[in-house]
C-alpha cells in the first residue's frame, strides 16, 4: 500500500464518520462543525487527485464562507439541543425516495469508466481551466453569475423591506 | 551555519525527512519572531505613548516576552462550566492552524521555503480564510454573550475582508501572469509590484489589518465593547495560543507575504544577482526582513494611534468601496494586460491606472465620510452661542 | 449646653421675601394658593401643601412669568415631627431666575403627585427620594429602587428614625468597655459571626 | 413599493423573528468607568432598549455627614466627587459659609479658583484620556492625558498633602498657605497643560476615524438635554451658553475674563470639543487668578471652634467639570448638617443615557457613556 492510499484512506474514515455525524448529533452546531470537517475531507481528496486549485477552491468556499454562514444562521437560531428525531409517519416515503437515489448513483458509478489509476489521470492546469470557464463556457458561467447578483440583490430588497417596516 | 543549511536542503534528501526538517525550522523561527514581536510591539508602541515599555526583566526588558509565556503557560486553564466541552478546547487550534499554515508555502528567500506551491498565493488565501471557524467555535462554546457577540462580528469582518483580500492578490497575480510566489518575487527584479499596483497594495494592508482583527479594525475583539469578543473566556495557555501564535504569526506571515508580493522580496533592488555566491541568502533574508519589518512597524504605528471603526462603517468601506475600486483594478487589469504588448507601455499603464484608481477611491472615501472642517465647526460654534 | 440640648433641632426664623420676588409671580398665577414665602440663603422658598403641589409645579412649568423649565433637584427630607417634605429647586433659562418648593409630605402617608410629566429629570431624583424617604410618588412610570437594592422597599435610610448600623457607631461617642479592641464586634451590632459562618470557613 | 395596496400583505412568521439579545454591560466592564451597570437589549448589533443599573457604589455620603461635624463632612465630598475634588470642596464650603455667614478672605477666594480650576483641567483630561480608550484607541490618548494629570496632581499634594482626598478647603478659607513655589509651579502646570491639550487635539479632532464615531452620536437636543436635567459640558454641547460661573456668579468668578464654549450639535464629538475647550478656558482663567492673588491671611481672623450655623437651608451650586454640582444643606442649628443633599451632575446627566443611546449600535453605546463623562460615586453618592 502507497502513502497515498493510507491518506486516502484516513480521508475517507474522516470524511464518512464527519458525514454520519452531520445527520446524528443533536446538537445543530455540532452537526454543522461536523459539516466542515466532511468538506475539508473532500478538500483532502482533490489534492489526492492533484487538484490543487479545486481543493483550495473547496477550503475557501465551502469550508471558509459558506460553512461560516451556515453556523451563523443556527447560532443565533436559539434552540441548542434538537429532540432525538425518530422515524415520522413519511418513513415508507423516504425509504423510496432513498432507495431510489441509491439506485441512481450506483447505476451511474456502475456505468462510468474510470481511469484505473489516480496517477493515469490527465492533469488540468489552472490555464486549462481558466481558458476553458472563460471561452468555452462562459455563457453559462455568466448566467450563473447573474442569477447569484439576482439572488443577492433579492436579498438586499426583502432585508431592507423588513427593516422600514419595523 | 549556512552551509549546513545548503548541504540540507540543497541535496537530494528522503522527501520526508526534509520536510519534517523544514517544519521544524519554520516552528522554531516562528516561536522566536512571536516572542520579539510581542517584545517590540510593546516598546514601539511604548515609545508612542511616551513611556519606556517593559524594562524591568532583561536587559531593557528584552525577556520579557519569555517571562509572560513562561507565566501564561503556568496558568490555570480556566473553563467555563457551561462551556461546549470539545468546541472551547478545540477552538484555539482551529484559529491557529490555518495561521501556521500559511507561512509553509511562504518563500522566505530564493529557492528556501517549506514548499514552493504551484498555487502559492491562492493557498495562503484560501487557508487563512479557514481562522474565522476558530472564531466562531470560541464565541459559541463559551456560552458568553460578548463572546457570541464577538463570533458575529467577526465571522461578518473576516469574511467579508477576504473578498479585497483576494482581489488584491489576484491583480498582482494577473501582471505577473502566475500565482506561485517565486515567479511573482522573480518579475520584481526592476519594479516592485507597490508601484505597479498601488491600489491593491493598500488593499492588501487594509485588508490584512482587518483579517488579524488589529486596531482600528479589532472589532470582534474590541476590549470597550466586547471585551476579548470570542475569546473573553479563555485563559492561560490557551489565551497565549490565540494571543500569541495567531495574532503575531499571522501579523508576521501577512507582513512576509506583503513584503514579497508587493515590495519584491529578496528580489528587488539586487536582483539575483549572486555576487555573494553561497552566501546570497544573507542579503536576501535581511532584505525580507527590512520589508517585512517596515510594514508590520506600519501596521504597528497605525493601530496605536487610531481609534476603533464601527461594525457597520467597516462592512461599508469593505463592500461600497474596496470591493468596487478591487473589482475595477481586475477590469483594468485585465484590458491592459490584454492590448498592450511592450513592457514599458504596460507599465506605465499599470502604475497610471491603479494610482488613478488609488486617488478616485481615496476621494470618494472622502467624500462618503466628509465631515465639516475644523474652520466650519468654529464657525457653527460662534453662531450657536448667539442663541442665548 | 448639655448634649441633649445641642440635638434639640431649633427652628428657622422666617424672612419674608423682598417685594416683586418670584414668589409674587406664584400668588399672581395661582390666586387663593395656600403657601408660606420667605428668604432663603440665596433664593426664595415657597412652601405649599402636599395636594397644591402638582397644581404648583405645572403652574410653574407652564406660565409665561415663571416658565421654570430646568429642575435642577429633587430631595427629600425627614423634619421628624414636622413630618416629610420634598423639596423641587426649580431654574428658568428664560428669565433666570430661581424658586425653592418645599411641599410637605405627611409622614405616615407618604405620598405625592409625581412631576415627571413635567421633567423627566424628576424620575430618577424621584426614585432615589422612594428608596431613602419611602414617598410613594403617584404617577411615577417606574418606581423602582434606583440606588438600594431592589427587594429594600421597607427601610428608608435617610429617615431619622432610622440610625446608622452600630458599627458605624462604635466611631462616635458611645464606646463602651471592649469597644476599643481591635475586632471586638458588640453583641446585637448584627454582624458577630455565627458559628456555621466560621465552620465553613475552617 | 412596499406600500402598493395591490400586492398581498407579505405575511409574517413569528418564528422567522430575530431574536433580541440582552447583553449585560458591567458592573464590570472595562468601558463602564466604574461599577455601572447597563443592560443593553439588542436586535443584531442596534441597541433597542437600554436599562441602567446604578446604586453599586452606594455608601451613604449624605447619611453619613448628617452623623459628622460640618468640617468632617468635607471629606466625604471628595470621596463623592473623586476626580474633582476641590470643585465639590468648594460648593460644600461655600454652602456651609452661606448658613454660617462666613467670609473668606481675599487669598483664599483666589487660592480655591485657582485650585478648582485646575481640577477642572485634571479631570478633563481624565475625560479626554479615557474618551480615547471608549472609542478603541490603543491606551495613546490615555498616556497622553496622564502626562498631564500627572502634573496636576503633584502640584495638588504639594498643597494639600495628598495625591486625591484633598480635604483642603475649610469653611471661611484653606486649612493652610500653598508653598512658597506656589506661583511658579501654578504658571509651569498652566503651560503644560497647555502643551497637552495640543497633543490631544492634533491626535483626535481631525482623526477620520473620530470623528465617525462621534459625529452624530448622542445627539440630545437643547429642550430634551433641560428637560433630563442634563448640566456642564453636556447642555452646553447642545448650544445652551449656560454656565454658572457666568450666569450665577459665585466666589470671585465674576472677575475674570473668560469664554464659554459650546457646541451646535449635541452629540459626543461636541461634547468632546466643548471640555478641550474649557482646559484653555480654566487655563486663562488661572493665569488671571494668579496675577491677581494678594497677600494676606487664609482663614477668617475670629472663626468658631466649632462651626453652628444658625437654621436655615441653602442650595448652593457649582459649575463641576461635569455640570451643576449642588449641596443642599439644612441646618438646624446644632454642629452636625440636619440634611445634607448632594445634587450630582453625572447623576442627572446619566438619566438621558437611554434617550439618546436608543436607535445607536452597541459600539456607540460606550461612546456616548464615555461622552457623558460620568464619575460613578458621585452617581450613586
Amino acid at each position: 500500500m502507497t502513502v497515498a492510499e493510507v491518506v486516502f484512506y484516513l480521508l475517507a474514515l474522516l470524511s464518512v464518520i464527519a458525514a454520519v455525524g452531520v445527520v446524528t448529533v443533536p446538537n445543530v452546531v455540532h452537526a454543522a462543525l461536523f459539516l466542515i470537517l466532511s468538506l475539508l475531507g473532500v478538500a483532502g481528496f482533490y489534492i489526492l487527485l492533484s487538484s490543487e486549485f479545486l481543493a483550495l477552491v473547496q477550503v475557501l468556499i465551502y469550508g471558509g464562507a459558506v460553512a461560516t454562514i451556515i453556523l451563523f444562521g443556527l447560532m443565533l437560531t436559539g434552540g441548542r439541543d434538537l429532540p432525538a428525531v425518530g422515524p415520522g409517519a413519511q418513513w415508507p416515503l423516504a425509504l423510496l425516495v432513498s432507495g431510489a437515489l441509491v439506485v441512481l448513483l450506483l447505476t451511474a458509478v456502475l456505468n462510468t469508466t474510470w481511469p484505473r489509476d489516480a496517477g493515469e489521470m490527465t492533469l488540468i492546469s489552472i490555464n486549462t481551466l481558466g481558458s476553458v470557464l472563460f471561452r468555452e463556457w462562459l455563457l453559462p458561467f455568466e448566467l450563473a453569475s447573474l442569477v447569484l447578483l439576482v439572488a443577492l440583490i433579492g436579498a438586499v430588497v426583502i432585508s431592507s423591506q423588513e427593516e422600514r417596516e419595523s | 551555519m549556512a552551509l549546513v543549511l545548503w548541504g540540507l536542503f540543497g541535496v537530494d534528501m528522503n522527501v520526508w525527512l526534509d520536510a519534517f526538517l523544514r517544519l521544524q525550522l519554520i516552528v522554531i523561527v516562528m516561536t522566536v519572531t512571536v516572542m520579539a514581536l510581542i517584545y517590540v510591539e510593546r516598546k514601539f508602541v511604548g515609545r508612542i505613548q511616551m513611556r519606556l515599555g517593559p524594562m524591568r526583566t532583561g536587559p531593557y526588558g528584552t525577556l520579557q516576552s519569555v517571562a509572560d509565556a513562561v507565566k501564561l503557560l503556568t496558568k490555570e486553564d480556566l473553563r467555563p462550566a457551561t462551556a461546549d466541552f470539545w468546541l472551547f478546547e478545540l477552538a484555539p487550534y482551529v484559529t491557529f492552524v490555518p495561521v501556521f499554515m500559511t507561512l509553509l508555502a511562504l518563500p522566505f528567500m530564493e529557492d528556501w521555503g517549506v514548499r514552493d506551491l504551484q498555487l502559492g498565493l491562492f493557498y495562503i488565501v484560501a487557508v487563512s480564510g479557514v481562522t474565522v471557524i476558530g472564531y466562531i467555535m470560541a464565541g459559541w462554546a463559551s456560552d458568553n454573550k460578548y463572546a457570541l457577540l464577538g463570533a458575529v462580528r467577526s465571522a461578518a469582518q473576516l469574511i467579508s475582508y477576504e473578498i479585497p483580500l483576494i482581489l488584491a492578490v489576484l491583480a498582482v497575480s494577473m501582471v505577473a501572469g502566475s500565482l506561485n510566489l517565486n515567479d511573482i518575487i522573480l518579475q520584481q527584479d526592476t519594479i516592485p509590484n507597490a508601484l505597479l499596483q498601488p491600489l491593491p497594495f493598500l488593499i492588501l494592508l487594509t485588508a490584512t489589518l482587518a483579517e488579524l482583527s488589529r486596531r482600528p479594525f479589532d472589532i470582534p475583539i474590541g476590549e470597550s465593547e466586547v471585551v476579548g469578543g470570542p475569546w473573553v473566556e479563555y485563559s492561560g495557555i490557551r489565551w497565549s495560543i490565540i494571543f500569541a501564535l495567531t495574532e503575531y504569526a499571522g501579523l508576521w506571515g501577512m507582513a512576509v507575504l506583503g513584503s514579497l508580493v508587493f515590495l519584491g522580496g529578496w528580489e528587488f533592488p539586487f536582483g539575483t544577482s549572486g555576487f555573494w555566491g553561497d552566501f546570497d541568502f544573507l542579503y536576501q533574508m535581511a532584505l525580507v526582513f527590512a520589508k517585512s519589518s517596515f510594514l508590520i512597524l506600519t501596521m504597528m504605528l497605525i493601530s496605536a494611534t487610531f481609534p476603533r471603526l464601527r461594525i457597520d462603517q467597516l462592512m461599508a468601506f469593505c463592500w461600497k468601496i474596496l470591493l468596487p475600486f478591487g473589482f475595477l483594478q481586475i477590469v483594468i487589469n485585465g484590458i491592459v494586460l490584454m492590448y498592450l504588448d511592450s513592457e514599458v507601455t504596460r507599465d506605465i499603464a499599470l502604475f497610471a491606472t491603479s494610482g488613478a484608481l488609488l486617488v478616485a477611491m481615496a476621494y470618494v472615501t472622502y467624500l462618503a465620510t466628509r465631515q465639516p472642517s475644523r474652520e466650519a465647526r468654529v464657525a457653527a460654534m460662534v453662531a450657536a452661542r448667539s442663541i442665548q | 449646653m448639655s448634649p441633649e440640648d445641642r440635638r434639640r433641632p431649633q427652628e428657622a426664623t422666617i424672612v419674608a421675601p423682598p417685594p416683586g420676588s418670584v414668589a409674587d409671580l406664584f400668588a399672581e398665577a395661582l390666586p387663593g394658593l395656600e403657601m408660606t414665602p420667605m428668604q432663603g440663603a440665596l433664593d426664595v422658598i415657597i412652601q405649599i401643601g402636599r395636594d397644591d403641589a402638582h397644581r404648583v409645579l405645572e403652574a410653574a412649568k407652564h406660565n409665561d412669568k415663571l416658565a421654570f423649565d430646568f429642575l435642577r433637584n429633587l430631595s427629600g427630607v425627614d423634619y421628624e415631627e414636622q413630618g416629610l417634605e420634598v423639596v423641587y429647586h426649580l431654574y428658568s433659562f428664560k428669565h433666570r431666575h430661581n424658586i425653592t418648593i418645599r411641599a410637605k409630605v405627611p409622614a405616615e402617608d407618604a405620598r405625592i403627585q409625581s412631576a415627571t410629566d413635567l421633567w423627566r429629570a424628576a424620575d430618577w431624583h424621584e426614585r432615589e427620594a422612594r428608596d431613602m424617604f419611602g414617598i410613594d410618588f403617584e404617577g411615577h412610570p417606574n418606581l423602582v429602587p434606583i440606588l438600594l437594592p431592589d427587594d429594600m422597599l421597607d427601610h428608608f435610610p435617610l429617615r431619622k428614625d432610622n440610625p446608622l448600623a452600630p458599627l458605624e457607631e462604635w466611631q462616635g461617642e458611645i464606646l463602651g468597655p471592649k469597644m476599643g479592641d481591635a475586632g471586638y464586634i458588640p453583641p446585637g451590632s448584627g454582624f458577630e459571626a455565627t458559628p456555621a459562618a466560621e465552620g465553613e470557613e475552617a | 413599493m412596499t406600500n402598493d395596496p395591490d400586492l398581498p400583505a407579505m405575511t409574517y412568521d413569528p418564528e422567522l423573528e430575530t431574536i433580541d439579545l440582552n447583553i449585560n454591560i458591567g458592573p464590570q466592564h472595562p468601558a463602564t468607568h466604574g461599577v455601572f451597570r447597563m443592560v443593553l437589549v439588542v436586535d443584531g448589533e442596534r441597541v433597542e432598549d437600554l436599562v441602567p443599573h446604578i446604586g453599586y457604589m452606594h455608601r451613604g455620603a449624605e447619611k453619613l455627614s448628617e452623623h459628622m461635624d460640618y468640617r468632617q463632612a468635607i471629606g466625604y465630598q471628595d470621596r463623592t466627587e473623586y476626580l474633582a475634588q476641590f470643585n465639590a470642596e468648594l460648593c460644600y464650603v461655600q454652602a456651609v459659609e452661606k448658613l454660617a455667614g462666613l467670609v473668606p478672605p481675599e487669598r483664599a477666594e483666589y487660592i480655591r479658583v485657582i485650585l478648582a480650576e485646575l481640577n477642572r483641567i485634571s479631570s478633563h483630561f481624565m475625560f479626554l484620556g479615557a474618551f480615547g480608550t471608549d472609542l478603541g484607541v490603543f491606551g495613546t490618548s490615555f498616556t497622553y492625558a496622564f502626562r498631564e494629570r500627572e502634573n496636576l496632581l503633584d502640584l495638588f499634594e504639594e498643597v494639600s498633602g495628598d495625591r486625591l482626598m484633598y480635604a483642603y478647603f475649610r469653611p471661611g478659607g484653606v486649612a493652610w498657605d500653598v508653598p512658597h513655589n506656589f506661583v511658579e509651579r501654578v504658571k509651569w502646570v498652566c503651560d503644560q497643560a497647555l502643551i497637552g491639550a495640543k497633543d490631544l487635539d492634533t491626535l483626535l479632532t481631525d482623526n477620520e476615524i473620530f470623528i465617525a464615531r462621534t459625529l452624530n452620536i448622542g445627539k440630545l437636543s437643547i429642550e430634551d438635554a433641560i428637560d433630563f436635567g442634563a448640566s456642564g459640558p453636556v447642555l452646553r454641547a447642545c448650544g445652551l451658553k449656560f454656565d454658572l460661573r457666568r450666569d450665577e456668579p459665585y466666589s470671585i468668578y465674576d472677575r475674570f475674563d473668560f469664554d464659554i464654549p459650546v457646541g451646535s450639535n449635541g452629540d459626543s464629538y461636541d461634547r468632546y470639543l466643548v471640555r478641550l475647550e474649557e482646559i484653555r478656558q480654566s487655563v486663562r482663567i488661572v493665569r488671571q487668578a494668579i496675577d491677581q492673588m494678594p497677600d494676606g491671611p487664609i482663614l477668617p481672623e475670629k472663626l468658631p471652634r466649632a462651626l453652628r450655623p444658625a437654621a436655615g437651608e441653602v442650595y448652593m451650586r457649582c459649575e463641576n467639570p461635569r455640570g451643576e454640582y449642588g449641596i443642599y444643606l439644612i441646618s438646624r442649628g446644632s454642629t452636625q448638617p440636619y440634611r445634607l443633599r448632594i445634587r450630582s451632575s453625572s447623576f442627572c446627566n446619566l438619566a438621558a443615557l437611554k434617550h439618546m443611546t436608543v436607535g445607536h449600535y452597541v459600539a456607540d453605546a460606550v461612546t456616548i457613556l464615555g461622552s457623558i463623562d460620568i464619575v460613578l460615586c458621585e452617581v450613586d453618592r
